[in-house]
Formats: structure tokens, sequence, C-alpha cells
């Protein structure tokens, strides 16, 4: 088992380690000079133009020689000094991510476990039911196709507009200001809705369908043909084949970390909800590199810390990997 | 008193190129204490035979045919209430043994859920478990193991125990020694005798292709071709004096050891088995039968030849009884 | 023909290659002309991997395998294709040989391309007919099928009529059989015995299967755990076991002819851990183990003219012990 | 009475038309190639042309209705097919080839190469590939379609190589391969002839996800800003329009179409693999 946990973990080192260097690479090796490009559109009042470029030259520290600008840019990423925004001047990007992080986390996380439970769920009723499975289990190809944003535009044009149920912008309402009060909480809960809704409707198609697929071949598995024939009720076949058909579905769950974070981004784009997606959005249409810089990192490690999650919880759940037979993924 | 009876039973194939005609007709009993051996080359539908008496699913179809266990109507064609009598009334070890047991599950669970499923405890059965599991050879320990940790040869011994757990009346083992080592198949050969011995089932019926293996354990052999039955006898009969010519020029194919080929050399049976989506009327060997003449064109019933309840259906042995 | 010289094959196990499984051990033996030997052995006995070796489909850890006296690793380009016109083989499952997209006689063609690229189609085509008629089938029935419109046993005979194509003097028989019924297992048998007679081919016949092993074989190899446990002239093997595994196989083996021994040895089933010494140690049915047994593997070593055996202390094997191919000459039933 | 030998092609074939989900997926993505092409001539307008009122629901005069500044949104669809198509084959295309080249060396070789490029594919694979475009795209002052198709073909091929990887794996330990190696084949003649014909129906299929996949890509790019800086896609049109106020104004003939578009493009290409899985491998058919 350990055998298990170390490849694993080789992995997610190295895959950050190539990440946080891509991080640093861009900027640098991009066409053109992203400082003069970053200055030039800037366009700040006068005086900022000249803090910024002695900032940028700190930062950038584009005297000092490349390997110890590369380790400059690691020291800064371990004490959490990311640079500061352009377009918020004064604020640290640090912070400012900061503040985005938990509206992203309120909508992704519940997304991703509830649809994920019901998902698997439904996929296993849709592979008993004939009539569940030849008309709602189209539906769900049809859900995992659908674009994101599509799907969230359609939510708030739907229950937004037309019925006026929900909002359709925004983490809260404007005219409030955050405090720990149960109307302010209830007003948050109103506006997580419809993201929450969208996201969790894609992803729940996918999780149906591979589901159906998957206890399909578990039901036709051996061992489900031998309980059959020692007369084992229907109820104990189908407890045992969906309890070996979710295993891929948790690998699935976290290969699937990568496309999810990048629904959120949109989501919350069409949603305008302040989460880090659409602060990376902000950031790029206001080049604001190190918001943007910022950003990656953070949906970096962000899944690989979902990743490794998953991957724990796939060690307690198949009794193969404890005992060293499975070796990797 | 006969533990099983099966009168004119008909399974088909449900395959895309339409119905194969696996078994046609199969009229047979077993006594009580009997270990018969079921032989035939592949194809010739003796695991459709066994396996229709437990499990009868899609895509094998139930034409007709009646079978009694012990004197009483065995419903096989009703998927439902056949649950009545699986595990507990006719039970089998099946060809796959080998991945029968769901990897991702302790042993001793899946025996206490499916214990469970006849509203029994484990630990009602837990002292006779460990005496059956002493006469295979398993240590105790192997309950709290995972199926992925144990040999080929042992999860086989462990689903030969489940099997026979509620001591069935009849126990079908369907081709069991085939995919094991020379050592270990005859120590589980000689433990399915074991079990018919210490009675923990009443009847068995051994499908193998492998005739020396049923010379070796079984009371009495069936020979089935082609989906129909050629012949059945005491094992003795039809080793030294087989009736039905397909049993004769199998037998005489086998080599044995000692035989070598620069002294005698054996002959196999040319051609190969009619085609089961449209099988040949008459009797289904007779392309292949040297002694084939006219009358093989009509179906050779399968007939009692004397009283110790000697099988044939081919009309060069009962042409004069017919 | 063909010699293996301290042949050993060690697989790397493990992301890392830490563990290593020792399936072939320091195997030594020889194929004469015209003489047909059989690698007998159970599942992981290391015997498929000894014949994927001589066809050069695995590379070997250390040792030499020989051919005509020159060693067959050495050869590469030109040398090896000369090498596969004289050595061919035949593989276990005959549906796995075949390219399921292509029609079954492409494996012809294949030889064509490879080997005759210069013969015309007409006479390829004759040659091809030749040697379809050679192996019992009639060209017309066989020809210009897929692979699944044809049985096991035509299929098989289809592969050795290939080798007939090549012309070749050395022929490695994997388990050709074991997927085929017992009514046309014996035909494809005859005709390998006929291919020594007629054409004086060398083979070395791999299976799991005394029986058959007898039925056609000059000399036996009992192979176990990567090590050669006997060997030597079949009758003096299968007359007189020396070797416990020998032993313990024959008594094992369900006959026509003889019920299984009600005194037989006690069978220990599970295997217990590997010793340096003998493979067979923690089996072994020798009441008293002796320590030499744990401690040194034995080598073989010439019990008695053409008869060799790997144990230290086979004298003493008890005699009461019957040996299973027992007195009687084995005549067939009437 | 000999039975005639049915040949494994028309076999496939027959089994193929039977098979509603392929007919179905074959269909509707036929019917938006058709569009793409016939589309353009149909409208006498340009994409970014004033020709009407703005924000005028569809009618007789404008199928689809106008934008906010008055453009004929049915137009914008017609033109704004065309580049899904091309970043889907392109995109697809090229992460199917990477994917394939990857995937067939590790498995085919195997050993130390085998283990460096599966390391290689787990760490692709982690990386969450949409924040990698964000950046790259972000850098880049002009963006084409053709350099989306490249970025998206670029990061999307882990999965297809991990496939074809287990694929090859299992062809390989098949004896017709160790038979050719004995007849004298090259290395590389057997795979050309021997392995690849064998794998060619399972390729197809991984295209026809990859394709789905990245239509889906670089909608979601074209979207949050970052697609090509001329030209249009469906994905523009839905940016314009959210960014427009058509949300909030009700205008959902603006919005509705191009989603939908891809949506049924992207879910008749699945439904066209599941089709096609169940053709090769049976035991997935109709329960």
């Amino acid at each position: 088992m350990t055998r298990y946990f170390v490849r694993k973990l080789t992995i997610y080192l190295l895959t950050f380690f190539l990440a946080v260097t891509i991080d640093w690479i861009i900027p640098r090796f991009m066409p053109g000079n992203p400082i003069q490009t970053m200055l030039s559109r800037a366009a700040l009042r006068a005086e900022a133009v000249e803090v910024m470029r002695g900032y940028y030259l700190k930062a950038f520290g584009l005297d000092v020689p490349i390997w110890q600008q590369y380790l400059n840019f690691w020291k800064a990423v371990f004490h959490g000094d990311l640079g500061v925004s352009v377009y918020l001047f004064p604020k640290p990007v640090i912070k400012v991510i900061a503040e985005a992080i938990p509206y992203t986390l309120a909508i992704l996380v519940p997304a991703i476990i509830l649809s994920w439970i019901a998902g698997n769920k439904f996929g296993a009723l849709a592979a008993r039911r004939k009539w569940l499975d030849s008309t709602l289990l189209p539906m769900g190809y049809f859900l995992t196709a659908t674009p994101y944003m599509w799907l969230g535009i359609l939510l708030a044009w739907g229950f937004g507009v037309a019925l006026g149920w929900f909002p359709i912008a925004g983490g809260y309402s404007f005219a409030m200001t955050p405090n720990l009060s149960w109307k302010f909480f209830l007003d948050l809960l109103w506006h997580w809705f419809l993201p929450f809704a969208s996201l969790f409707l894609v992803m729940f198609g996918g999780w149906a369908i591979g589901m159906r697929n998957m206890i399909i071949y578990e039901l036709e598995a051996d061992y489900s043909q031998y309980l059959e024939s020692l007369g084992a009720p229907r109820r104990l076949i189908r407890s045992y084949a969906f309890r070996n058909a979710i295993l891929p579905q948790i690998t699935g769950l976290a290969l699937q970390m990568g496309t999810i974070a990048a629904g959120a981004v949109v989501t919350e784009t069409v949603f305008s909800y302040p989460g880090i997606g659409s602060l990376i959005v902000q950031a790029i249409q206001n080049q604001d590199y190190f918001l943007i810089q910022g950003c990656f990192l953070f949906i970096i490690i962000g899944v690989l810390l979902a990743n490794f999650i998953v991957d724990i919880v796939y060690l307690i759940v198949d009794p193969r990997t404890r005992r060293g037979m499975i070796g990797e993924i | 008193m006969n533990i099983l009876e099966v009168r004119d039973l008909r399974v088909y194939y449900q395959t895309i190129k339409g119905e194969v005609k696996a078994l046609d007709g199969a009229t047979f009993s077993v006594a009580e204490g009997e270990i018969m051996g079921l032989a035939g080359e592949s194809g010739c539908g003796k695991s459709t035979l066994g396996r229709s008496l437990v499990l009868l699913k899609p895509p094998m179809k139930y034409v007709e045919g009646e079978v009694f266990l012990e004197g009483k109507p065995l419903p096989i064609w009703d998927r439902e209430k056949m649950n009545a009598f699986r595990f507990t009334k006719v039970s089998l070890i099946p060809q796959y043994a080998m991945n029968a047991l769901n990897p991702t599950k302790k042993i001793k669970r899946i025996f206490a859920d499916i214990l469970a499923s006849r509203g029994l405890k484990l630990r009602q059965v837990l002292p006779e478990l460990s005496r059956r599991f002493e006469l295979v050879e398993l240590p105790l320990e192997v309950l709290k193991m995972y199926p992925i940790e144990l040999s080929g040869g042992m999860k086989q011994r462990v689903v030969m125990v489940l099997s026979t757990l509620l001591n069935p009346s009849l126990l079908i083992a369907d081709e069991v020694t085939s995919a094991l080592d020379v050592s270990t198949q005859k120590a589980v050969a000689k433990m399915l005798v074991e079990f018919r011995d210490q009675r923990f089932v009443k009847a068995l019926i051994v499908i193998t292709h492998d005739i020396s293996l049923l010379y070796q354990i079984a009371d009495t052999i069936l020979v089935m071709y082609a989906g129909k039955l050629a012949e059945k006898g005491s094992t003795e009969e039809i080793i030294s004096d087989p009736k039905h010519p397909y049993t004769r020029l199998l037998i005489f194919s086998l080599p044995k050891i000692g035989v070598r080929y620069m002294e005698t050399k054996l002959r196999g049976i040319p051609g190969h088995p009619p085609s089961l989506l449209q099988p040949p009327g008459g009797c289904r060997f007779r392309e292949r039968c040297p002694e084939a003449f006219e009358k093989c064109s009509e179906e050779p019933p399968f007939i009692t030849l004397n009283s110790t309840g000697r099988q044939v259906a081919c009309w060069r042995v009962t042409g004069n009884h017919g | 023909m063909v010699e293996l010289e301290h042949v050993t094959k060690i697989y790397r196990l493990g992301t890392f290659g830490r563990k290593a499984l020792r399936a072939v051990d320091d195997v030594s033996f020889r194929v004469a002309q015209g003489r047909v030997v059989s690698l007998i052995g159970e599942s992981g006995s290391g015997k498929t991997t000894i014949g994927k070796m001589i066809l050069r489909l695995i590379p070997l850890t250390s040792g030499r395998i020989l051919f005509e006296g020159n060693d067959i690793s050495a050869l590469s380009g030109r040398a090896l294709k000369d090498y596969y016109r004289k050595v061919q083989g035949v593989f276990q499952d005959p549906f796995s040989s075949y390219n399921p997209i292509f029609k079954a006689d492409r494996i012809f063609h294949i030889v064509r391309t490879e080997f005759f690229a210069n013969a015309t189609a007409q006479q390829w085509d004759e040659r091809v007919r030749e040697a379809l008629r050679a192996v019992g089938l009639v060209p017309e029935e066989v020809l210009g099928k897929y692979p699944h419109q044809l049985s096991g046993g035509q299929l098989q005979r289809f592969l050795i009529a290939r080798a007939l194509l090549l012309d070749i003097q050395f022929l490695v028989a994997d388990e050709i059989i074991s997927m085929l019924d017992a009514s046309t297992r014996i035909d494809v048998l005859n005709l390998l015995a006929e291919l020594r007679e007629n054409h004086g081919l060398s083979i070395l016949f791999i299976t799991h299967d005394l029986s058959l092993a007898h039925y056609i074989s000059d000399e036996a190899i009992i192979l176990y755990r990567g090590s050669i446990m006997e060997s030597g002239d079949i009758e003096k093997v299968f007359q007189k076991p020396l070797h416990p595994y020998t032993q313990m196989l024959l008594s094992s083996v369900p006959r026509l002819d003889q019920k299984w021994e009600e005194t037989e040895i006690r069978l220990k089933v599970q295997e217990g851990k590997r010793t340096a010494g003998c493979p067979y140690y923690d089996r072994c049915y020798l009441a008293e183990k002796s320590k030499i047994c744990a401690d040194l593997k034995p080598r073989l070593v010439e019990a008695e003219e053409q008869h060799f055996v790997a144990c230290h202390r086979f004298q003493e094997i008890p005699k009461e012990v019957k040996h299973a191919a027992g007195q009687t000459r084995g005549t067939p039933l009437a | 009475m000999k039975k005639k030998p049915r040949k494994v092609k028309h076999e496939i074939l027959y089994f193929a038309w039977r098979n509603w989900k392929l007919r179905l997926g074959l269909l509707v993505v036929f019917f938006f190639v058709l569009l793409a092409i016939v589309g353009p001539h149909l409208t006498p307008y340009e994409p970014w042309a004033y020709v009407g009122p703005s924000a005028r629901p569809p009618c007789k005069e404008f199928w689809f209705g106008t934008t906010m500044f008055g453009q004929d949104v049915f137009t914008q669809f017609v033109h704004g097919l065309y580049p899904v198509f091309l970043v889907g084959v392109l995109g697809g295309g090229l992460a199917t080839v990477i994917g394939t080249l990857i995937g067939f060396s590790a498995g085919y070789r195997g050993g130390w190469v085998d283990e460096i490029l599966n390391t290689f594919t787990n760490v692709v694979l982690v990386i969450p590939t949409l924040a990698l475009l964000l950046i790259l795209a972000a850098y880049l002052g002009v963006r084409s379609f053709f350099i989306q198709a490249v970025f998206i073909g670029c990061t999307a091929w882990p999965w297809t190589a991990r496939a074809v990887r287990a694929q090859t794996l299992s062809l390989k330990a098949r004896e017709f391969v160790d038979l050719a190696k004995i007849s004298g084949m090259r290395p590389t003649k057997i795979v050309l002839t021997e392995i690849a014909p064998n794998m060619l129906s399972y390729l197809v299929m991984v295209f026809i996800l990859q394709f789905g996949g990245a239509i889906l890509n670089a909608a979601t790019l074209d979207f949050i800003g970052l697609g090509p800086t001329r030209g249009i896609s469906l994905g523009l049109m839905m940016q314009t329009a959210l960014l427009w106020g058509a949300l909030p104004l009700g205008m959902w003939w603006w919005f509705v179409p191009p989603g939908l578009a891809i949506a049924l493009l992207v879910g008749a290409l699945y439904i066209t693999n599941v089709g096609l899985d169940e053709v090769f491998n049976p035991k997935l058919r109709e329960m």
C-alpha cells in the first residue's frame, strides 16, 4: 500500500512543480515584452506608472540571472507573496484570491458531491428500470454534452428572468453589506442556488451514464452469475455490483477534476458569481498578470488537493489496493 | 428412489443468427448416491444441461420437458420460483469457479450474506463449516482474507464448500478440474467423491470432457453428442464395452500412458460436429459414423437395453430391440 | 540440432523491478536431429518461456541457445530470417494466432512476401494447396475463409501447413492441442509424428498432458518451477520415475486403464515458500527432510543410461511405492 | 448443405444500420455539417453587418431575430458553425494523434519508455487544462482558430493515451503478433499491418469523443473572451449576448440557438460513439 502512496505523491509533486514552472515561464517567454505591454495597456495615472515600473522591475528582477529569478519566484510562492494586483492596485493578490475562494468552494464542493451521489444512484436505477433507461438516459447524454455556460444561461433566463424566482447575478444583493446576520446568509443562499444547480446538472448526466454502463458490466460478471445460481436475492446481487461499479467512478471523479474546475470558471462568469473563476476572467480582461498567475496557482493547488483526497477515499474503499494488489490507478 | 428425473428436456440458445438447438430432448435419471459423469466434446450441450437445471436465464430459452427432484417437480423455466430450490435443493459449482467470488468482499462476508438470505447466521454454521474447510485442506484464516489473496485452487475449494453448505440434494460440478494442475486436479476430484460419501449431497453430476477423470470418480457415464444423448451406462461398461459408435471412437482416440505412436497408431474421428442452428434430421452422428446405414436417417430413440439401466440411441445397437 | 546451455530467465516485477521472478533456472538440454522431445510441466513451470526463447521472442537473462552449433542471440537481419526458415513455432490458442480482421490464409501470404518474394502466384498457390493436403485439409473448403469460420482443429493444421511451406527442420509445438477436442487432437498428433518420419523434423513438444507426451515423443523432460527435475528416454522416465515430483504426476494423472492408487502419496496441496535448495523441497513427501535438500540445489545426475534425475536422495525412494506406469505394457483395449 | 460464409464486414454493417443510436447520431451530425456548408448562402447578410432593427424577436424577415445592434442572429449562427467544426476536427484530430502516438509507443515498447510516458501522461492528466489554456491564451495578442485548435489538441490527449496504451498492451499479448515476428517481419511492419488495423475501429470512437470534447473546450474559451480575435463562433455569440444584457432583457433568441446547437452536436457525437460501441462490443447492447 505504501508503494501506491509513493507513486501518487510523486505524480502530484511532479505536477505541482511543472505547473508552477509553467506559471513562471509564461510571462517571461511569451512574445513581446510583458512589462511594456502591461504598462502601456494599464494606462494608469502617471505616478502609478512609475511605481509599477519599479515594482515590476523588482518583482521580475530582470537584472538578476534567470535561475535567480526562478528561485525568488519559488520563495515568493511559499511566502504567499504573489505580487500586487495591477487593476485593484494596492491590494495584494493573495488577499483578492482569499476573498474569492469561499464562493467557489461553496458552489463547487456541494455540486460535485451531490451530483456524484445522485448520478450514481440514478445510473444504478436506470440499469434496472427499462423505461428509465430508454427515456431519461438519453437526457443524460444531452446534459453531459451541454456546454456548462449554456445551461447556466438557460437556468438564469428560465428561473431568473422569466419566473423571477432567483437573482441572476452576484454573490449577494448589492444593497446589502456582508454581515453575520441570518438575513444575509439567506440572501447568500438565494444567489448561490442557480450556479450550483447549473454545475450540478451537467455533472449529474456524466455520472449517471458512467454508472449505468459499469453496473451492467458488473451484473454480467462471474461473481454475480454465481450469486444468482445460489438463489441470492436481487437486492444482494445489486448491492455487490453497485459496490464494485462505484470504484471506477471514484477514479473517474479524480480524472474529472480538471474539467470540473473549468466548469466552475465558466458558470461563475455567467452568474458573475464572485468566485475565483470570474476573478481569473476579469483578470484576463484587465490584463492583470499577477492576479492571473495567482488564480492559476490556486486552481492547480485545488485540483491537486482534490485528486489527492479522492485517492485516499479510493484507498479506503477498495480493499485490493490496501493489500497492495493494484499498484496505480 | 431417483433423486433426479429428466423427461424430454429441450433448452435452446437465442443468438443473433437464430436458435441454437443446444439441448434437444434429454431423458435420464440419477439415483440416490449416484455420481453421474456427463461427458462429450465442446458444444455437445452438456454445460447447457447442467446450467439449465440451476439457472435457466437468457440467452438460454426453455422449450419443453419436465424435471423432477426427489419426486417433486422442479420449475426450472420459472426463474423466480427456482430461487427456493437453488442452493438448498440443487446447487452448482460453476466452470468459472476461479473468479466466482466477489473480489472486494472478505470470504466471511460472502458466506454470511448468502446464509442471511436463507435466514441463517454464520455462527450457527461455523462448526460444520470449519469441519468442511479442514476436509478440503483450507486453513480457517481463509475466511478473513479477500478472494484476490487466494490461489486458483483455493478459490475453487472455497466455492465447493459454499455451494454444498446446505447439503443440497443434487450438486452439479461443471468442468471443475479442467483449469487446475494435475496435482490439485486429483485432490479436488477426490473431494467431490468425499462430499457424496459424507452425504453432503445426495447425488452428483460431474460435467467434463475428460473421460479418464470420470473413469476415476464416476459411477455412471452419460455421453452426449451435438445436443442429444448418445449412451449411458456404468463406468466399467462404458469404458470396456462402449456400444454407441461415437463413444467407441472417442475412447479409442484417447492416448493412454504406455501407448506409443510407433506401436499403435490411434485414430481420431474425421469431420466435425454438425452446426446446431439447423441440425440434420435423424441421428446427428450420421455424417461421421463409419457404421451409418439408411435407418439412421430416422432419429434413434434412447432405449434402455437391460436391467442395469444401460441406455443407447443407435439403430445398429437397438435395431433388433427397437 | 538445438542445444540449451544453462539457460536462465528472470522477470523483473514491481514498479522499479525490485522483485525478481526466476521463471527459468539454469536449464540445459539437447534436441537431436529427427527426435521428438517433450517438455512436460504444470502451469508456471517455465516451459512456454523456454519455447519462446528458442523462437527468439523473449531475450535470455543468461546462458546460450545454439542452433546447429551457433548462438542464436547473435543472429540478426538476414541471418535471423534464415534461422526462421529452419525453425518455426505453433502456439496454443488457435483463435489468438490469427489476426481477426483478415482471412485465415493471410498467414501464407505473409510467408510468401517475407521468404519467397520471387515465387510466382500460380507456383505459390500450388505449394499452398499441396501443404494443406499434406495436413489433411481440403483446400477448396478452407481457403478464403475468416478465422472465426474455421474450427480449432482446422486452424492448428493451417499453422502446421505454414511451417511445411518453409520446409523447416525444427518445430516448437507449444501446447498446440490443449484447446482441441479429444477426437481431433489425436489426428494433429499423428500429423506431427508423420512429419517427423517423412521430413526428419525434430520437434520440441511442450505440454502439461503426460499421456499425450508419452504417445508421441522419444524423450521427456520434466520441468518444475523453472528447473529440470528428471529427463531421459520416455520409456525409462515413465516406467521407472525416480524423482518424487514425477512419481506424484504419474500417480495423479487420471488414466483409463488404472484406478487411482488408494495408497498414493499423501498430497501436499499448498505450495510453501521456496528454499535456496531443491525447488520441490516444500512439497516433497520424503519423511525426514535432510539439510542438503534445503540448502543445495540438486544437479542432474545420470541415474542409469539415458535417464537423469535431479534429486539428492533418489536412491532412497521407498521401493513399495508402486510406479504409475506399472507392469502391463498398457496395450490398448480391443 | 453448405452454409454460405458471411463476411465479417457485412455483419458489422448489418448491425451498424440496425443500431438506432448510431443512425440518430450520424443524422444530427450530418444535419449540422449541411447547415454549416449551405447556411451562409441562405442569408444575404454579413455576420457583423447592421441589417435590421435592434433586439427584434424571430420573424419572417430574421429567422433567429436580431441582436442588440440589429445584426441578424441567424447569419451569425450559420457563420459561427464553420469554426466549431474546424476546431473540433483539428483539435480533436490533434489530440487523438498525440494520444495514440504516446499511448502506442508506451504500450508497444514497454520498459522504461512506458514508465516515463505513463508518468508524463498522468501529470498532464492532473493539470486543469482550462486554467492552462487561460494562461496561454491571455498572453497571446493575436489568436486565430488554428492556434485555439492546437492549444486544445495539445492538452486534451492524456485520457486517449491511457486508453490506447491499454488497447495496445492487450493486442501485443495476442499470439498473432508473435506469429508475425517469427515470420521475420520487421517491428514497424508488424505495427502497421498487424496491430494498427485492429485498433482502427477503436481509434474512430476515440476521435469522435475528442471531436466533441474539442467543441466544448473551444466554446468555453470563446465564452470567456479568449476565443479568436477575429471571426465569429457560437461561443463568441453567447459571450457577446451575455455581455450586452441579452439575459435581463430576455432576448432568448440571441443565446439559445448557439448553445443548443453545440449541445445537440456534441450529444449526437456521444450517442454515435455509444452506438458504435454497441456494434463492436455486443455486451453493452440493449438490455
